[in-house]
């Protein structure tokens, strides 16, 4: 039976615009910051497990050659996972499954993206398969807006009460992001800044989309003998969930999704989690748009198909409502995208044990963290508590 | 090419700025010079060439920089002769690893300055060990072509 | 070529061009030569009866060969839409454009492609015309490539029949 | 120590340019893998694939296109870039977890549809240095194998033995990509690319899909009654930059070293029956021979003189034909766990060995003059 496994380190780099240092140099920062924070060496890692998202957005392929000394991978079993935008989550799945399958007692997972060495949205026109759909997803919003859409649609759900909602996140994402002292942007807008912001792809507007970041995340997985001999309280996987959709859109159902419908059951029923609402206590939910959020909260089960807007303005996943997303600032302030999604259980991993500093949610016992690929086709849940 | 059977050719063309850092820009600043910077570790004391922003072996930075060859002894070599993608001159050129005087890393880059149609007179000429020198290009751009190729003393 | 951006770092630029050749293969090449006569094809999978299109070789939920193909219409019903204002790389036409979801009648999954052939710079326009349900027609390119842009894109056929 | 994993059933494609669409390509090399293991889709727990972008016609995050053409459809999978025996060893690990009982791994590379390899490893360079000496891995190759000649005064001859060796092994492989007969002369003969690198011992770009099922002990015994299991597993990686390495001291060496240590195997020579190496380039196959223990270090050339390394000899080193015979470069670690597998179930037809085979190796490695290696140790 699989061994529990808990995560005993964490690190990151200050996340944006960072032309000052070269890759590697990134990437070192937060593999430093993993060790200092968890009191281990590279003597103690049995594992190292690296990814990004399509190398060639930074123009080397194959990036964890160039990367070895800097992931402090030279010497070690290693091995590299990447898939699509779910790339963070993933990573942190291969660490998980290194550790409970006894093949190794410590790993250490590290993601990073650079996208300012290239440009993000070419690089993401070569992943729609080329035969057929490639010129019309080369733009996510031109997707993800129709998503929102059609959500919108199937639930009657009121235009301007999405609007405010998926307003209402943006002005609380960017405010958290103020006391997260790695995230990207750091500037507060008001509700009527966001919901007048240039139109991208109605009704996607610019504060309802995520930046493109330079950043990395290190994270550090133990075996429980090894993790309850650790300095920091160890965060414990509860749950993993993942699931992966057809490859052309418009063969399945994106609104009333199975991929973050069945990936969240799948890690709830591992967890014991019967009522995510009222059982969780933070949940760093991937939120690439914030209206992806609102759809995501309800395929999550936070609340029945069409309810999110309403709970959102009520305040319930708002810092201090009952269930806090996103505490950190999100993806929509932080987008370093081949870390993104180890960034959620990193942070999840911090509130847990009561380390996440100024944004950290009192308390914090049971947490959820997700990462999205795709066109919504990817989804992966890990579910992390205080208690083993 | 044509093949015979239908397909899609597609070209992925991707624009990029790479940063190059303190370190590297210090390295190219000294090409430009026709110097080549190395820099030690404080900790094992190997000088490094490329210079780092830190040892790969022991994990600390670099602080101390030095002056390194422009004189060295060849350790490996390979006469490339097809035309590749990337190639830095047209072949035929000698591609080498080379162990600048004052440094205790090889050092990849060319040997050239000599005929290479006898390719029996060049195995004869270039050996491991054999001692090689700088030779710097006229205009230097900040790139490792800025040093033209290392020749044969 | 080593410069420095604006925030004063010093920066190497450069470009990447790799070159691709991808087989079509049987499936491809049939259904875009569909294309050239005006026929968009889906193929039925023996187990779940559902109709695919683009027509494909196998069910990739049953995990069948897929042999048998057939025609769809040509007209469909909008299921989601969305209207680009902006350039990206690899768009598939000057924007603004409306890109779509379409369920083609006689297929059961949706056919992704664009919706135009009226004035999209009109906003209430376009609000107006573009609706879960609307019934669109594919209008075709003079000129055949054998590629998905061989429809320039679906028409609403309620629009007053100008040509589009 | 975790459970014991279990190789079920193997499926491989052939490497010549085949036309076909690889998504195609790839439904029947994994529906191929599970109906012999006689299982469906939807049976199946956990599917890891094996694939990198560069490597993938142009199409970025690979795992988005092929998901489920792969068999993934709603399933909790995985994809490995690189090497994609790690896919293997991920696979192994999900069940080892418990949280599934079997996985289909394949690992993908239709190389057809790619540039040549030298422009595909050549963006592995960094940007600021070896890029802009036009590094790739033949170049990197090139100066390995001059170092290798030198130093341990191995021949030419005797690396060109090995691609007359693999060439020869490979007639016998109807999933071989190239299937001629050389001569020594012949090859010492072909073009000096990379002088002292030949053309002919540098390896083709083939397609290539590989894809196994893989089950716990108690359902790989349900399943097949000649399941071949995962006895060891190791990896290592070494530095980047060339010049910080000695070209002839290879991560191999570890990562054999921990594959043996948890296969309990401390005379590799004796106990090993087959072997199936990566040897893009011929020489390498001398010396990862010396890395694995099947000789002592610059004795690659005496090694494959004694014959030792024919499929008559003690220590039959690619029988399948190698690399040299067939290069998909993401899935070739596959394809070589795929032949010890075939190997030891005596499943391999006209090149299976004239002798019991009990334990097989299979190595993949990637990386400039192998700055990444992988070993699994497999037994019947």
């Amino acid at each position: 039976m699989a061994r529990a496994v808990g995560i005993v380190g964490v690190g990151q780099t200050r996340h944006g615009h960072r032309s000052e240092v070269t890759y590697p140099d990134l990437i070192r920062e937060a593999v430093l910051a993993a060790f200092d924070d968890s009191g281990l060496t590279p003597e103690d890692i049995e594992g190292v497990v690296y990814g990004s998202m399509p190398s060639m957005m930074e123009g080397v392929a194959m990036n964890h050659f160039y990367f070895a000394e800097a992931l402090r991978a030279v010497g070690k079993p290693f091995m590299r996972t990447e898939t699509c935008g779910t790339t963070g989550i993933s990573l942190a799945f291969t660490g998980y499954y290194w550790v409970a399958s006894g093949y190794a007692d410590v790993v250490l997972v590290v993601g990073s993206e650079k996208m300012h060495e290239g440009d993000a949205q070419a690089t993401m026109s070569t992943v729609p398969e080329p035969f057929y759909q490639r010129p019309f997803v080369s733009g996510a919003p031109g997707y993800y807006s129709m998503l929102s859409q059609q959500w919108m649609w199937r639930y009657n759900i009121p235009e301007d009460k999405c609007r405010d909602a998926a307003a209402r996140l943006s002005v609380d994402h960017h405010q958290d992001a103020i006391l997260n002292r790695w995230s990207h942007i750091k500037q507060t807008f008001t509700m009527d800044e966001v919901k007048n912001s240039p139109v991208i792809v109605y009704p996607i507007r610019l504060l309802d989309v995520c930046p493109t970041s330079d950043g990395a995340c290190a994270v550090i997985f133990a075996s429980e003998d090894k993790a309850k001999k650790m300095r920091n309280k160890p965060a414990w996987v509860k749950g993993v969930g993942f699931r992966g959709d057809e490859q052309i859109i418009g063969d399945s159902d994106r609104v009333w999704s199975e991929s973050p419908i069945g990936a969240a059951r799948q890690a709830y029923k591992m967890a014991g989690v019967t009522n995510p609402l009222a059982e969780l206590d933070v949940a760093e939910v991937y939120n690439p748009f914030t209206f992806i959020e609102l759809l995501h909260f309800e395929a999550f089960g936070f609340c029945e198909p069409g309810q999110a807007s309403e709970l959102t303005l009520k305040g319930t996943f708002a810092r201090g409502g009952r269930l806090p997303c996103a505490p950190s600032g999100g993806v929509l302030c932080t987008n370093p995208i081949g870390a993104t999604a180890l960034i959620r259980p990193a942070e999840c991993a911090l509130q847990v044990t009561g380390r996440a500093g100024e944004h950290q949610v009192e308390g914090a016992e049971l947490a959820l963290a997700s990462g999205l690929g795709g066109a919504n086709q990817f989804n992966g849940v890990m579910i992390l508590g205080a208690e083993l | 090419m044509s093949k015979h059977f239908h397909t899609l050719k597609h070209n992925v063309w991707l624009p990029y700025r790479f940063a190059v850092g303190p370190v590297m820009f210090r390295f190219y600043e000294g090409l430009m010079e026709e110097k080549i910077m190395a820099n030690r570790c404080p900790q094992c004391r190997k000088v490094l060439v490329p210079p780092r922003t830190f040892c790969p072996a022991c994990n600390v930075d670099m602080d101390e920089w030095l002056e390194v060859g422009p004189e060295g002894a060849v350790v490996s070599w390979t006469l490339a002769d097809y035309e590749f993608y990337g190639r830095p001159v047209d072949p035929p050129f000698i591609g080498a690893l080379i162990r600048l005087d004052g440094a205790d890393m090889d050092f990849l880059h060319l040997v050239g300055g000599l005929e290479l149609d006898d390719r029996a007179a060049v195995a004869d000429r270039i050996k491991r060990g054999t001692r090689v020198r700088a030779v710097w290009a006229g205009e230097k751009k900040g790139h490792l072509l800025d040093i033209k190729y290392f020749q044969p003393i | 070529m080593l410069t420095k951006n604006k925030k004063g770092h010093p920066i190497i630029e450069a470009e990447a061009s790799v070159p691709y050749e991808l087989a079509a293969g049987p499936s491809w090449h049939r259904f875009y030569e569909g294309f050239k006569n005006e026929k968009i094809y889906g193929s039925r999978c023996p187990q779940c009866q559902r109709v695919l299109v683009p027509a494909r070789s196998f069910c990739s939920r049953c995990f069948v060969d897929m042999e048998e193909w057939l025609e769809v219409s040509n007209e469909g019903e909008v299921v989601g839409w969305s209207l680009t204002n902006y350039h990206f790389f690899g768009m598939p036409t000057e924007p603004p454009f409306i890109s779509a979801l379409i369920r083609l009648d006689g297929a059961d999954n949706d056919f992704y492609h664009l919706v135009g052939g009226f004035d999209l710079k009109n906003l209430e326009l376009v609000t107006r015309t573009m609706k879960i349900g609307t019934r669109v027609k594919a209008v075709w390119k003079e000129k055949k490539k054998g590629c998905i842009m061989d429809i320039n894109y679906f028409r609403p056929t309620a629009l007053a029949d100008q040509t589009g | 120590m975790p459970g014991k994993i279990g190789v079920v059933s193997v499926a491989q494609t052939p490497g010549p340019e085949s036309g076909d669409y690889y998504l195609d390509q790839l439904y029947r090399v994994c529906k191929e893998a599970l109906d012999k293991a006689g299982l469906t889709r939807k049976e199946v727990g956990t599917v890891v694939s094996g694939a990198s972008d560069i490597f993938h016609g142009g199409v970025s995050c690979a795992n988005a296109y092929f998901w489920d053409a792969g068999a993934a459809f709603l399933k909790n999978g995985s994809r490995n870039d690189g090497e994609s025996l790690t896919a293997f060893f991920y696979g192994a690990m999900r069940i080892a977890s418990g949280h599934y009982d079997t996985a289909l791994v394949f690992g993908v590379c239709k190389g057809s549809e790619n540039p040549d390899t030298d422009m595909c490893t050549h963006f592995f360079t960094d940007p600021l240095y070896q890029r802009q000496l036009g590094l790739n891995e033949t170049f990197a190759a090139g100066l390995q194998m001059r170092e290798y000649l030198e130093r341990y005064k191995v021949t030419e001859e005797q690396c060109a033995k090995v691609v007359v060796k693999n060439l020869g092994n490979a007639l016998k492989n109807p999933y071989a990509h190239v299937r001629r007969r050389v001569s020594l002369d012949e090859v010492l003969d072909s073009k000096k690319v990379m002088d002292p690198l030949k053309a002919l011992e540098c390896a083709p770009k083939s397609e290539g899909l590989a894809a196994m099922v893989l089950a716990s002990e108690e359902k790989a015994k349900k399943l097949t009654n000649k399941p071949v299991w995962l006895k060891g597993f190791g990896s290592s990686f070494d530095t980047f930059y060339l010049g910080d390495r000695d070209l002839l001291k290879s991560q191999l060496r570890t990562a054999a070293q921990r594959a043996y240590a948890m296969a309990g195997i401390t005379d590799p020579r004796r106990e090993i029956d087959v072997a199936e190496i990566s040897e893009p380039y011929a020489f390498q196959e001398l010396l990862w021979c010396e890395e694995l223990g099947f000789c002592e270090p610059g004795q690659g050339g005496k090694l494959i003189d004694s014959g030792a390394t024919q499929t008559t000899g003690d220590i039959p080193v690619n029988p399948s034909g190698g690399v040299l015979a067939m290069n998909p470069y993401v899935s070739r670690g596959l394809y070589r766990l795929a032949e010890v597998v075939l190997q030891i179930k005596g499943e391999a037809g006209e090149r299976q060995l004239d002798r019991k085979v009990k334990t097989g190796l299979a190595h993949g490695t990637q990386g400039f003059a192998g700055q990444f290696h992988a070993v699994a140790v497999m037994e019947g």
